[in-house]
């Protein structure tokens, strides 16, 4: 259909645009088939005109229905994508545009145009990019985890709130005191919820092992479900399968204010030595780091939240940033596999680092040398969608 | 193990390779799905909310049962719970209930409400507790936040091109290095839940 | 104006010093609060799921389903329902296994849709933002989006993990720090105006509302 | 001189947060009006909307918040619709989009019209249909700017007590969103954001906003490129706001948003004193301390 309506412009330049209506209707790409694009000539006596009304002929239907208008006389393109007037993909609609004068009448019509139907695809060609990026990122990861079972370069950096774990399970453990765990506030929808449980395992194990205690309050009931498994299993495979009890790991509330009241209300009465806030947060950050400052908790917290990192980098001893948070269980567990995956997200960051160099490089000296936009026409080309 | 593992380890693959496809695809076929599952995960979420009683229950009854000072409390929360869940399933004109939004504006609002402003006392606590000059760092955080406060009230407005300025460059400039960051974490997250390579939250054999 | 008749309200006032009280120390008061506010919140959630998730998306389509003989509309909301009863296993010693399923399918779709989304607001927009478009050696404002590009390049050495920050790159990633650590005071000093607009809004509610103190 | 940074050093939040209270409530009860510098958004916005009573075209005030953030929005509703009274400019009261705003726009109309009659000078009171109207909710999002814009009585032909807008004489004239002389958007959220989209881009009406201190960073962009007329940004964008109205058209009425105002100056003051002396505290200690040793 868009070849057909292609053939028609083509045929209409020919033919000097005076044997048919000018007005050409074309599907507009990259939808689901809901808009098409009418564009037409400009009458000669554009000054009498005032505005022009946009009428369709749906497909079955005996009278033009008015879809639009366009309040500028000198504009001669329309978009028809209006949910009130919803198209159809596949069935074939007919405009016809009508002037209107000074004084509010309609005159002539500037003619009617081919049937023409909207197309819906099957790939959206704006986000070819967001294409490429995934396939690169899904190439990469797997290239590392390749690389990763050679066994060779495990190094990871340190990062110092994950070092203090072990440090701050071994003073609840000293003091006799439970571990307190939240892992975020969130649904599963946040990877960084994801991320969280990824971490509770390794720490709700050592915690068994050193024969302490771990409470695990849960805002989501999903959540709940899955960190009460992942918090059992830790206790079995540190061999102390009957030490687990059920109600260490709990549903509060979904409200999100009511689940604040019960962990501060927790940390009041149960004084847990080692407070562990990782996943995502919200504006409660703050007021479960202050109340385990009062408490005297050793705090270890990690988000990536970028609004409640400052408060937890204020109230707390160690904070994880962001991505801190994603490197985590391959720093805990120094698994291959996992710091293969690590690799590739560093790689994946150089990538970047040398794009947005290289852009800005490129760009500025075609603007500066060569006095021409052209680059920066090609740099929103690849990053916008 | 099939049905422990693999195949549950199977359904995340396939249905996660699924959602990223239909990402990509404007067809109201995929369209539709994406409805379908959006609906799919509204309802399978629903139901966990019973292992969320459950446990609540569990708790409160076992702290009922040990009868201490505080068991009367876990008597308030289970009382509650029960009759505000009864006014809003029971009570006439279902949500819009007078009884049921009243117990809503006047005690789950105002206990809301109140809960969040302890944050005015608490960032103010936390402030003057936390910001030491220890090092260099730790003073440009302060100083930059005493800068920021000074330049929103009334009389700083002298300060007011400079807040705007810490606003838009520097604090952008950090925030856009770690959104950068997070971005390439979930999705390596997510690939490795995709790709099985994570998998404790499944739990054990 | 004079002090609130409205029962109502002196329920809630009374609410509000309960939770303040927290503040000298935890009481009893407190505690009959949190327990009052986990309960009401937790029965208020039900109400809500069972009004629009239990009747809109599975009893209702159910009975349209039915009645208008539509196998596979029934079909669609059955197998669902399916998969979330399957969580109930976890009622059983035996049998827990099965509520992996649900959990699998739950894990599926997040992961799977939120990876696009992140490539693009995550990083192809903010790439886009940084990038150097133009310079113009006289203007400042393109000495601040220099800075700007400092500032991300530098923040981003900071989460390279598998390189040692020592030498070209400790020294980078040290200057990310200074950058994150400014960011981190300005979002900290900005955001005590919205948190104290909340304590003038409770403390208007109890001066006007509940005691008519002020007007 | 010792004892008092010990004292500083072991400072209990207690006598913090009692503090914090008292900078809060000893200003709403005796305000002590602190000066408020007033800025160009505010300005701007204050003499557009002030420029509306030449061409005598209405003013649509939305109130598109919810309660949580009403102790800094409702404030900005009822200066710009006592400004709109006072100057005799017509006035569209709209909840916007969403149902909640609805109950906020008949909080905020309550209260203007108590101040209003209250005061009657000159005997001159305020009439519903003449100086201003109160739209319903009218549900279909996005849609209804789209259908204002085409045809505002087709969309919301009742006003919210049961009229025919075509009756009342603010709104008889108004056949399209383009006969709007200025759409004030108070709001939280990005909802000011999709009024330009719609509004502006679409039908030309021209577009302010009234935001909390927290969305108004995001919103300086939109007023460079001058997308929006002008803007209140927060607490403090209100309190400039009623001191225009109180300096330019002599409107003395308790000014809310500058009462609390004194609040924020309060405890943001307190807030830094404490951090500049627990930093003097902790370098003297520190010093001690390496004296001792």
């Amino acid at each position: 259909m868009k070849f057909l309506t292609l053939f028609g412009i083509l045929f209409l330049i020919i033919q000097g645009g005076s044997l048919y209506s000018e007005i050409v209707v074309e599907d507009v790409p990259n939808d689901a088939g809901e808009a098409l694009m009418i564009t037409w000539d400009l009458p000669d006596d554009v000054g009498n005109i005032s505005m022009y009304r946009i009428y369709r002929l749906d497909p079955g239907a005996e009278d033009y229905i008015l879809v639009g208008k366009v309040e500028n006389p000198n504009v001669n393109v329309f978009v028809d994508h209006d949910p009130r007037y919803p198209l159809h993909a596949g069935t074939e609609f007919v405009y016809k545009i009508v002037p209107v004068d000074f004084s509010q009448n309609e005159v002539e019509s500037l003619g009617t145009s081919l049937a023409v139907s909207p197309v819906a695809q099957l790939f959206n060609f704006n986000k070819v990019n967001s294409l490429i990026a995934t396939l690169f990122v899904f190439a990469a990861l797997i290239f590392f985890l390749n690389y990763a079972k050679t066994g060779k370069g495990l190094f990871i950096r340190k990062i110092a709130g994950l070092d203090a774990l072990d440090e701050a399970v071994g003073r609840a453990t000293e003091m006799g005191k439970p571990v307190l765990y939240v892992p975020g506030l969130s649904t599963m929808s946040d990877v960084a919820t994801i991320a969280s449980i990824n971490i509770l395992g390794p720490v709700a194990k050592k915690v068994a092992e050193y024969e302490t205690k771990i409470l695990v309050p849960n805002r989501d009931p999903i959540v709940y479900t899955i960190v009460h498994e992942v918090v059992k299993e830790s206790y079995l495979e540190a061999g102390r399968p009957d030490a687990f009890d059920t109600d260490q790991v709990f549903f509060v509330s979904q409200q999100q204010f009511a689940f604040v009241a019960a962990v501060n209300g927790l940390m009041m009465r149960e004084k847990p030595a080692t407070n562990l806030f990782l996943g995502m947060f919200w504006a409660e950050s703050l007021l479960m780091a202050e109340t385990g400052n009062i408490t005297g908790a050793i705090q270890i917290a990690g988000t990536d939240s970028v609004t409640q990192l400052p408060f937890f980098i204020t109230a707390c001893d160690y904070t994880l940033i962001g991505e801190e948070l994603y490197a985590a269980s391959a720093y805990l567990s120094r698994d291959p596999i996992l710091v293969g995956s690590v690799k590739a997200q560093d790689l994946e960051k150089a990538i970047i680092l040398f794009l947005m160099i290289a852009c800005s490089i490129i760009s500025l000296i075609a603007v500066l040398a060569f006095n021409t936009y052209a680059f920066n026409q090609v740099i929103s080309a690849i990053f916008s969608f | 193990m099939l049905f422990k593992r693999t195949l549950p380890l199977l359904v995340v693959f396939v249905l996660g390779i699924a959602m990223m496809i239909q990402y990509f695809i404007p067809h109201p076929i995929s369209q539709s799905f994406k409805e379908g599952a959006d609906n799919w995960i509204r309802i399978i979420g629903a139901f966990a909310i019973v292992l969320g009683l459950a446990s609540f229950f569990h708790v409160h009854t076992r702290k009922i049962m040990r009868k201490n000072k505080d068991s009367i409390f876990s008597v308030v929360a289970i009382v509650s719970l029960i009759g505000m869940a009864l006014i809003g399933i029971l009570g006439k004109d279902g949500l819009d209930n007078w009884l049921f939004s009243n117990l809503y504006s006047y005690i789950i609002v105002p206990l809301d409400a109140t809960m969040f402003s302890l944050l005015s006392f608490y960032i103010a606590s936390a402030a003057f507790k936390a910001f030491k000059a220890r090092n260099a760092m730790a003073f440009a955080l302060l100083v930059t936040a005493i800068i920021v406060m000074l330049g929103r009230v009334s009389f700083g407005s002298f300060l007011n091109g400079l807040v705007e300025w810490i606003m838009v460059y520097p604090n952008t400039a950090a925030q856009r290095g770690i959104l950068i960051g997070i971005g390439l974490g979930i999705i390596a997250t997510s690939l490795k839940i995709i790709l099985g390579i994570e998998r404790s939250y499944l739990g054990g054999e | 104006m004079s002090i609130s008749t409205n029962l109502w309200v002196w329920l809630a006032a009374f609410l509000t010093l309960t939770i303040y009280s927290f503040l000298y120390k935890d009481n009893i008061m407190y505690k009959f609060a949190e327990h009052l506010f986990v309960g009401a919140s937790v029965g208020w959630s039900i109400a809500i799921i069972w009004h629009l998730t239990v009747f809109q998306y599975i009893i209702d389509p159910i009975k349209e389903a039915v009645l208008n003989k539509d196998v596979l509309g029934f079909i669609l909301v059955l197998v669902p329902t399916i998969i979330g009863l399957m969580y109930f296993s976890r009622f059983s010693r035996s049998k827990g296994w099965i509520a992996r399923w649900p959990i699998a399918v739950t894990m599926g779709y997040y992961t799977g849709i939120s990876i696009t989304p992140s490539i693009e607001t995550n990083i192809f927009k903010q790439v886009e933002g940084t990038i150097l478009t133009s310079f113009n050696p006289g203007s400042l404002g393109s000495w601040w989006a220099l800075l700007l590009l400092v500032g991300v390049v530098t923040t981003l050495f900071y989460f390279f993990f598998s390189v040692k920050h020592a030498g070209f790159v400790g020294r980078t990633a040290k200057v990310g720090i200074w950058f994150v650590m400014i960011a981190f005071g300005a979002s900290f000093g900005y955001t005590v105006m919205a948190r104290v607009s909340l304590l003038i809004g409770r403390i208007q509610f109890l001066l006007h509302d509940w005691l008519g103190i002020i007007k | 001189m010792m004892k008092f940074w010990l004292f500083l050093e072991r400072l209990d939040r207690r006598w913090i947060y009692l503090a914090i209270g008292l900078s809060v409530i000893i200003p709403l009860i005796f305000p002590f009006n602190s000066p408020t510098t007033i800025t160009p958004p505010t300005v701007n916005l204050w003499n557009y909307i002030d420029s509306l009573a030449e061409t005598g075209k209405p003013l649509m005030v939305i109130t598109d918040y919810a309660p949580s953030t009403s102790p800094e929005l409702d404030p900005m509703s009822r200066a710009v619709i006592r400004h709109a009274l006072e100057k005799d400019i017509p006035i569209i009261i709209y909840g916007g989009l969403y149902p909640q705003g609805f109950g906020m726009s008949q909080r905020v109309e309550q209260y203007v019209i108590d101040e209003m009659n209250h005061k009657k000078v000159n005997g001159d009171t305020i009439i519903y249909g003449e100086d201003w109207v109160l739209l319903p909710f009218i549900p279909g999002a996005t849609a209804v700017i789209m259908g204002m814009g085409d045809d505002f009585h087709r969309t919301s032909p009742e006003d919210a007590r049961g009229n025919s807008l075509s009756d009342l004489e603010v709104t008889k004239d108004v056949r399209r969103l383009g006969d709007i002389g200025l759409i004030v958007d108070i709001s939280g959220s990005s909802l000011p954001r999709l009024w330009l989209q719609y509004a502006t881009t679409r039908y030309g009406v021209p577009v302010g906003v009234g935001t909390t201190a927290v969305s108004a960073a995001e919103y300086y962009a939109f007023l460079q490129t001058g997308q929006f007329v002008g803007m209140m940004g927060g607490m403090k964008g209100a309190a400039e706001y009623e001191q225009l109205n109180e300096d330019l058209i002599e409107v003395k009425v308790r000014r809310v948003a500058s009462i609390a105002m004194d609040a924020q100056n309060a405890v943001h003051i307190f807030i830094i004193i404490i951090v500049i002396l627990g930093n003097i505290s902790f370098f003297v200690m520190k010093k001690n301390k390496a004296r001792r040793f």
